[in-house]
């Protein structure tokens, strides 16, 4: 479904993404992780269209989407839900979703706004609320909210638990593995290393800007290197 | 260091004489029509084989109406070695120029500024030597329009729209309206506006609710015509007066627009037909409005004085050249298209007033006055 | 039985005084502390009492009103009712600026830094107002400008060494890593030398070994320059692991205090904040 | 009385220009948050391209309305292209500075063209008074009105109700996240520069109703009355722009009528700072309190 | 600061400053006695009083991170202060200078104060247009004053005139070092850090104990004072004054300068404003392509360097000394470096 092959990508003369290849396959769930300033979120930034590689190539169903731009690549159904949220601040909770739905007929809006609404009966509290003033929770969960109203085929998650309580937080995962299930395709950059693998199919190791290790989920949960390093014991 | 560079650079077989003007920028309108005319009027004189075989180098520089770039033009003239200068062309820089000119004793005559400051200091009532002007004191303008409306016209009852802010404006306005009540007639409203406006519905309204016989009107004939415009526009239609910045004015404004009004003019339009075609075959099109003639005035103005320090011999650019310009021009009687006319000791030209009326939208000479 | 502890008993939810403290004055002491937002009520009846050397946690659902209760001790929001002692001084109509005066700091949610100033110039200015001298002195460069000035340099030096951070001096904090600038924001919050530590949720976005480091980093700041802490997290991990009491907040009223233990057993908080399989 | 309502008109009439202006002005502000100095200057390019329409082609003002409109249009979505877009990521300030730029360039270059001398424009159609009682009502004024409050209402609708409008408010917020929602942003951008600029062109041919004179820096101080009025109103507000631009006509023209025509100015001025000081984002403008 | 590096003994650093003024000084006097004509150091004079412009905008503009358009408004204030002192004064000329001088700082500065503080009560563009606004306003009033006071002080639009022209090589440069190094002393002290971290986060700041409206204000009044001293440099460096030379055209220039620099670098103020002062004179040949051109530069300008010429670099000639010890590679040039340390 997307393959990414050993991109490279700066800012300025930065070096954030170094030779870093993966794929994800239909319907699979894939986990990148690693610390802080490792290149994950440029990673997706990158395969969104928000930057551009230097060298290597980006394919997503088989065709190269390398230097497209961002919003051509949304309306080919691969959504990506950024890091540190980016809600539209000064707009209330519907209009943040009906955004969200930019690419759809109007006909698929209101359903799915629905759906939304289920997911994050918050939302349906606040959808007339400024999303300027929600609380980072609130606005994590709008986010999620905003990308799944582009009936997209793929989802790009940059840290969605950030934030968020526990309850959320196994919520946001059953959430993930619920869309997941309706045939979703999945690439989720975590922090929690421990929830992540254990949803994923495969996951890849970065650091300093280089995929390091990569297997399935269960495997690195297991693997010393990853306990010490990313489980915190 | 000044002397000595101008000094050494005036010196050889040419004389160098500096005009300066905004060539660009708001006023440049009036800049380009005084460069050209004094420009014109130099290379004809070279046509004529100079001044006892001396050619004239003629220096023009660009102050875009700002006072600071004035002075920096006008040092810089001097270090080119220019032995009198032609301008400037509005008040504020030209004030500076004089200013600073004075150190020079540089003579300069300026075709069209027209506060009297320029000239003549009423705080300390001392005469600024080496400064002259080709044309009408903004008091003297205002105050010939009074006489006029009063005396000719019969006027009792006039009001007055000027534009705030500007000198020329301000100066004929003031001295009209003394003038006018000291000749027994009421001004029975003054409205002003400031630079930029273009919007004077307001202030007529207010002038039409006063009912006044005229107004006068002492701006530049670009503002002139959409002020007669929008006064037609809200039914006030009572003649208009202006003093010399309506030369221009026909082609901004209809013929009933114009109708009975009268305006006070260096210069008569056809009243030198020379000089009309000389400036269209040079420049490719009409004289723009009334500072073209009176810039070529002041050339001559500058050439006549130029002559007697060549008569006499001196070394160009010394000090004794530059007072012997400004002594001749001083006591001097100059022929130019704005009539023949002489200085006072405030070095403002003595010369009878045109008054001009507009038959069927075209300026004709009423008078002189 | 202490004045203070007959005063603690008087708050209707009691709060968090361990042995350590029981008869020092309480640094934090709030009392029906409420604010509304248009028609949305934030935080209502809101009661806390802390001692000097406490390490606090205040946890509770997204949007329960923890951040809201933080603006409201700094007063970047005007309470609707309700009182606030520090150190037993109100701070009723003070500026933000001046409860910092009076020995509160804190860090943000979302990093504020400065993020065009080096790392060391953030710690100065958190260093502000311990400096003393004026504007005539520094314009005209007099002894004591630099004696001051040495003074903050040789301070600010100290606090970067105690984070690992003094290599880091000189680049600018925009250009730190995330878990670098959320220490750094602490160093600066500690610069302003208060006597009640405010920290909203320190290890969000940091990963669990990050997030250990910075447990023992808090541990410690609590220890060296023995003041209380208040923090806000979403990380139990590190909240059960340092938090000596605990206030569960949720739709901004306190649903419960107490031990970590009692908290992790408390059916109401799992229900509303843990979950069933806390972790 | 009668002056009074005259005076009333007086203020109506110019202050819908202003508020005509002040829409095209906020529009393209509300996108790319740029004070879009050279807005005045496309307004100048529109009046000299009536009158060459007119005065030397010879052609009627049908053609001369479109051909102005249509100019200002592309002049606008030109300089976007060439002048703001490679500024994308820049510090606003600089955006700023280049906008003076270009507002300098078309001064100077029309200046160059036309020379500095005013062009009068030849008139549109025959300038017709009505009289309300004895309150003289010129067709022009009532025209201007009419258009104005016309494009207000539409340009309110687009940026509300529209998908476009939205799409316009989400890039001005956040340019990343609005890609990641598939909009297109350098489109919708230019797409704002183009209504923007054919309101600068309409407002150039209304402008040129009802004050007949093209010069090369008429644009200046046109675009300043014209932010001054967006920013009053409330700057990125469609009908803010609106009121604002008529409460500066109204106050100039009140202020000038009470024989202060020297202050008007500085009253006008005045006013806006009172304004600001009790509503510091103008009387529409939305105020958003930071959420720490 | 860091602990490994060679670095240079405070005393040493000014010590370097001074003599590197001191050589600049020498050398600029050589030159205009004996190479620069008249006019070329007319230029000169009025590249510094831009300087002072500059520099004194970029306070407000670079460090404080605001957008006021109503600089030419204190530039005027301070002018007719100065001007009308130095006119009326009956002090030898030296010292009613010096004292026209800082009167013109002190009056514009407590304008500073009195417009600094409803002004900063907004930020952004609506800071922006109120500047401007009064700005304007006090143009208007220097036009129309003497008919309300209804006596002849300000001459409106006549021109003030008989202004001494006291202004010259010496006391312009005096003044510019003396702005330039009081600018650079309040910025390199806690005055300085408390305005730049307004400018990169106020609520920061404000939770940080610094009171940010006090901060805000002395930095405008600041900036205001030192456009005040420009001003009088001006006025008696013209001789006549008008108030349409304080329009706000003149304040954009002003802002062109530093942002074209580099908003937050002094030296870029210094440079940009030596530039944009000497090009229009060197192009003068180019007659009427010359504004053209200025525009066309301009906006290449920010479209090739958004950052402006030196984007927030400041030059240090310590820092380069100090490169030199440890042995670091040498870049970049030097230049007019007085004010730093
Ligand atoms: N806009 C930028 N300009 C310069 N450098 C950047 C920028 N954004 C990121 N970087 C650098 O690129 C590297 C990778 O950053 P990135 O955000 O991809 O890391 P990450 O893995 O997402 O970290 P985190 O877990 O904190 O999100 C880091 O060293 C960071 O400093
Ligand atoms: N300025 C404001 N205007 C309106 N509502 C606000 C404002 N600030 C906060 N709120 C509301 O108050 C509630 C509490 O917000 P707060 O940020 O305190 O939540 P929180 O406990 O910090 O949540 P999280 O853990 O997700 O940060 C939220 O529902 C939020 O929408
Ligand atoms: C050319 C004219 C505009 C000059 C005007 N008479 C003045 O003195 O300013
Ligand atoms: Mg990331
Ligand atoms: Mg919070």
């Amino acid at each position: 479904m997307l393959k990414v092959e050993n991109i490279n990508v700066y800012y300025g003369n930065i070096h954030a993404v170094k030779n870093v290849s993966f794929e994800v396959n239909e319907g699979e769930i894939v986990t990148l992780i690693g610390a802080n300033g490792a290149g994950k979120s440029t990673t997706l930034k990158t395969i969104s269209g928000l930057l551009h590689p230097k060298t290597g190539d980006v394919l997503y169903k088989g065709k190269s989407i390398k230097g497209v731009r961002a919003h051509k690549i949304v309306e080919a159904g691969l959504a990506h839900v950024p890091e540190g949220r980016h809600v539209f601040l000064h707009m209330t909770v519907e209009e943040n979703l009906d955004m969200g739905g930019y690419t759809q007929p109007a006909s698929t809006i209101g359903p799915n706004k629905e759906k939304v609404f289920e997911l994050f009966p918050r939302l349906k509290e606040r959808r007339k609320q400024l999303a300027g003033t929600m609380s980072g929770g609130e606005q994590q969960m709008l986010a999620m909210g905003r990308a799944l109203m582009s009936n997209a085929s793929m989802l790009m998650m940059d840290e969605p638990s950030m934030g968020l309580s526990p309850l959320l937080v196994q919520e946001i995962f059953d959430i993930i593995r619920n869309i997941h299930k309706e045939g979703m395709t999945i690439l989720l950059v975590e922090q929690n290393a421990q929830m992540a693998l254990s949803v994923a199919d495969r996951a890849y190791v970065l650091e300093t800007g280089r995929v390091v290790m990569d297997g399935t989920g269960a495997e690195l949960l297991t693997n010393e290197r990853v306990r010490s390093a990313y489980l915190g014991g | 260091a000044s002397g000595a560079a101008s000094g050494a650079a005036a010196s050889g077989d040419t004389i160098k004489v500096g005009v300066l003007g905004p060539l660009t920028g708001d006023v440049s309108v009036y800049g380009q029509a005084v460069v050209n005319g004094a420009t014109l009027r130099l290379k004809q004189a070279n046509e004529e084989g100079g001044i006892n075989g001396k050619q004239i180098e003629i220096i023009s520089m660009d102050e875009q109406g700002d006072p600071t770039q004035a002075v920096t033009c006008f040092t810089k003239m001097c270090d080119q070695g220019i032995t009198a200068l032609v301008g400037d062309v509005t008040t504020a820089p030209t004030l500076a120029v004089a200013a600073e000119s004075a150190d020079y004793n540089m003579p300069m005559v300026t075709a069209s500024a027209t506060a009297e400051s320029v000239t003549y200091d009423a705080e300390t009532d001392t005469v600024n030597g080496n400064v002259f002007r080709a044309t009408f004191t903004d008091p003297f303008q205002g105050v010939k329009m009074a006489d006029y409306a009063c005396q000719k016209l019969g006027y009792t009852k006039a009001a007055v729209i000027f534009k705030k802010g500007a000198d020329y404006n301000e100066g004929l306005a003031e001295n009209f309206v003394k003038e006018f009540e000291a000749q027994g007639g009421t001004i029975v409203d003054q409205e002003s506006y400031s630079d930029g406006d273009v919007d004077f519905k307001t202030q007529l309204t207010s002038i039409l609710g006063k009912g006044p016989e005229t107004v006068f009107c002492p701006n530049y004939y670009q503002e002139v015509g959409q002020i007669l415009a929008q006064a037609e526009s809200i039914g006030l239609t009572v003649p208009f007066l202006g003093g010399d910045g309506w030369d221009g004015l026909e082609g901004y404004a209809t013929a009933e627009q114009l109708k009975d009004s009268y305006f006070c003019a260096n210069y008569a339009k056809g009243a030198s037909a020379d000089f009309e075609s000389a400036y269209k075959a040079e420049y490719g099109e009409d004289y723009p409005n009334g500072f073209a003639p009176l810039g070529y005035d002041a050339a001559t103005t500058v050439l006549y004085g130029i002559q007697a320090a060549e008569d006499a011999g001196l070394e160009a650019g010394s000090d004794e050249y530059k007072q012997a310009v400004i002594d001749a021009i001083a006591g001097g009687t100059i022929e130019g298209l704005t009539g023949t006319f002489t200085f006072d000791e405030h070095h403002d030209p003595v010369k009878s007033t045109a008054i001009l009326t507009y038959i069927d939208g075209k300026p004709e000479l009423k008078e002189m006055f | 039985m202490s004045e203070f502890q007959t005063r603690l008993n008087s708050v209707p939810s009691g709060g968090f005084l361990t042995d350590r403290d029981k008869d020092k004055k309480p640094i934090l002491d709030v009392r029906e502390l409420g604010i509304d937002f248009g028609g949305l009520t934030a935080v209502d009846g809101f009661n806390l009492m802390i001692g000097r050397s406490e390490i606090t946690g205040l946890i509770g659902p997204n949007g329960a009103g923890k951040t809201t209760v933080f603006n409201l001790l700094t007063n970047v929001y005007q309470p609707t009712r309700g009182s606030i002692l520090i150190d037993g001084m109100p701070t009723a109509g003070k500026k933000t600026y001046q409860v910092n005066r009076m020995g509160v700091a804190r860090t943000f949610q979302n990093i504020r830094l400065f993020k065009e100033l080096s790392v060391i110039d953030n710690i100065k200015v958190g260093l502000h107002e311990s400096l003393r001298y004026d504007l005539a002195s520094s314009l005209l460069r007099l002894p004591n400008y630099w004696k001051e000035e040495k003074k903050c340099t040789e301070r600010a030096l100290e606090l970067l060494d105690i984070f690992h951070m003094a290599d880091l001096a000189n680049v600018p904090a925009g250009s730190l890593p995330y878990g670098a600038q959320r220490r750094l924001e602490i160093m600066r919050a500690l610069a302003t030398s208060p006597k009640l530590l405010l920290l909203d949720e320190p290890a969000a976005g940091m990963n669990p070994s990050e997030t250990a480091e910075l447990t023992e980093t808090i541990r410690r700041i609590r220890d060296d320059f023995n003041i209380a802490v208040l923090l806000i997290e979403h990380d139990m991990s590190l909240v059960m692991g340092i938090c000596e009491g605990i206030a569960v907040l949720n739709f901004g009223r306190i649903i419960a205090k107490g031990t970590p233990d009692e908290i992790r057993n408390n059916p109401q908080v799992i229900e509303a904040y843990l979950g069933k399989k806390e972790g | 009385m009668t002056v009074f309502f005259s005076q009333l008109i007086n203020g109506l009439s110019l202050g819908s220009i202003y508020a005509l202006i002040a829409l095209g002005y906020s529009m393209v502000y509300g996108i790319i948050l740029l004070l879009n100095f050279a807005h005045g200057d496309i307004i100048m390019v529109g009046a000299y391209m009536s009158w060459f329409v007119m005065n030397q082609l010879g052609l009627g003002p049908v053609t001369a309305v479109c051909a102005t409109i249509i100019v200002c249009t592309l002049l606008g979505v030109v300089i976007e292209k060439i002048a703001y877009t490679p500024l994308r990521s820049a510090p606003r300030i600089s955006l700023l500075i280049t906008a003076i730029g270009v507002s300098f360039f078309l001064e100077y270059t029309a200046e160059l063209i036309m020379g500095s001398g005013a062009k009068v424009i030849p008139a549109y159609f025959a300038p017709k008074t009505f009289y309300v009682g004895k309150v003289p009502v010129g067709l022009t004024s009532i025209i201007t009105l009419v258009v104005t409050v016309l494009s207000m209402l539409v340009l309110t609708f687009l940026v509300q109700k529209t998908k476009l409008g939205k799409a316009m408010r989400a890039v001005s917020e956040d340019m990343d996240a609005a890609r990641l929602m598939g909009i297109n942003v350098n489109s919708t951008i230019s797409f704002t520069f183009a209504v923007g600029s054919a309101l600068a062109g309409i407002g150039a041919v209304l402008y040129c109703c009802s004050y007949p004179q093209a010069t090369p820096t008429m644009g200046s101080m046109l675009g300043l009355k014209a932010f001054v009025a967006a920013v009053l109103g409330g700057i990125g507000s469609m009908p803010g722009a609106m009121i604002g631009g008529i409460a500066i006509g109204l106050c100039e023209c009140f202020v000038s009528a009470i024989g202060l025509s020297a202050w008007k100015d500085a009253v006008t001025f005045a006013i806006l700072i009172i304004v600001l000081l009790v509503k510091p984002t103008g009387f529409l403008g939305r105020q958003v309190q930071e959420k720490v | 600061m860091n602990t490994k590096r060679k670095t240079l003994k405070m005393p040493v650093r000014y010590l370097m400053n001074a003599v590197l003024v001191a050589l600049l000084f020498v050398g600029l006097s050589y030159l205009t006695q004996n190479v620069l004509s008249t006019y070329q150091n007319k230029v000169l004079l009025t590249v510094g009083i831009n300087i002072i412009l500059a520099v004194s905008l970029n306070v407000a503009t670079g460090y404080l991170g605001q957008l006021p358009l109503g600089h030419a408004g204190f530039m005027a204030v301070g002018a007719y202060t100065c001007a009308l002192f130095t006119k009326y004064c009956p002090l030898p000329g030296g010292i009613s200078f010096a004292l026209g001088l800082a009167l013109a700082c002190v009056v514009a500065g407590l304008f500073g104060v009195l417009i600094g503080i409803p002004a900063l009560r907004l930020t952004g563009d609506y800071l922006a247009i109120l500047t401007l606004g009064f700005g304007e306003i006090i143009r208007i009033t220097l036009n129309n004053i003497d008919d309300v006071l209804g006596f002849k002080l300000f001459y409106g639009a006549k021109g003030l005139k008989n202004i001494p022209k006291y202004s010259n090589y010496w006391n312009v440069f005096l003044c510019v070092v003396i702005t330039c190094f009081a600018i650079h002393a309040m910025m390199k002290s806690r005055h300085g850090r408390a305005v730049l971290a307004i400018r990169d986060n106020e609520i920061a700041a404000e939770s940080c104990g610094i009171q940010t409206t006090y901060y805000k204000v002395m930095a405008f009044a600041f900036s205001a004072a030192f456009a005040g001293l420009a001003g009088g440099l001006y006025a008696c460096y013209l001789g006549v004054l008008d108030p349409s030379t304080f329009g706000f055209m003149k304040s954009i220039e002003i802002l062109v300068m530093v942002v074209l620099g580099g908003m937050g670098s002094m030296l870029g103020s210094i440079l940009s404003a030596t530039v944009l002062t000497i090009l229009p004179e060197a192009t003068r040949s180019f007659e009427s392509y010359r504004m053209v051109v200025y525009s066309l530069v301009l906006i290449l300008m920010m479209i090739f360097r958004p950052g402006g010429l030196l984007g927030s670099y400041d030059f240090s000639m310590s820092r380069i000394v100090e490169k030199i010890m440890n042995g670091e590679l040498f870049r970049k040039k030097e230049k007019e470096g007085e004010d730093h340390e």
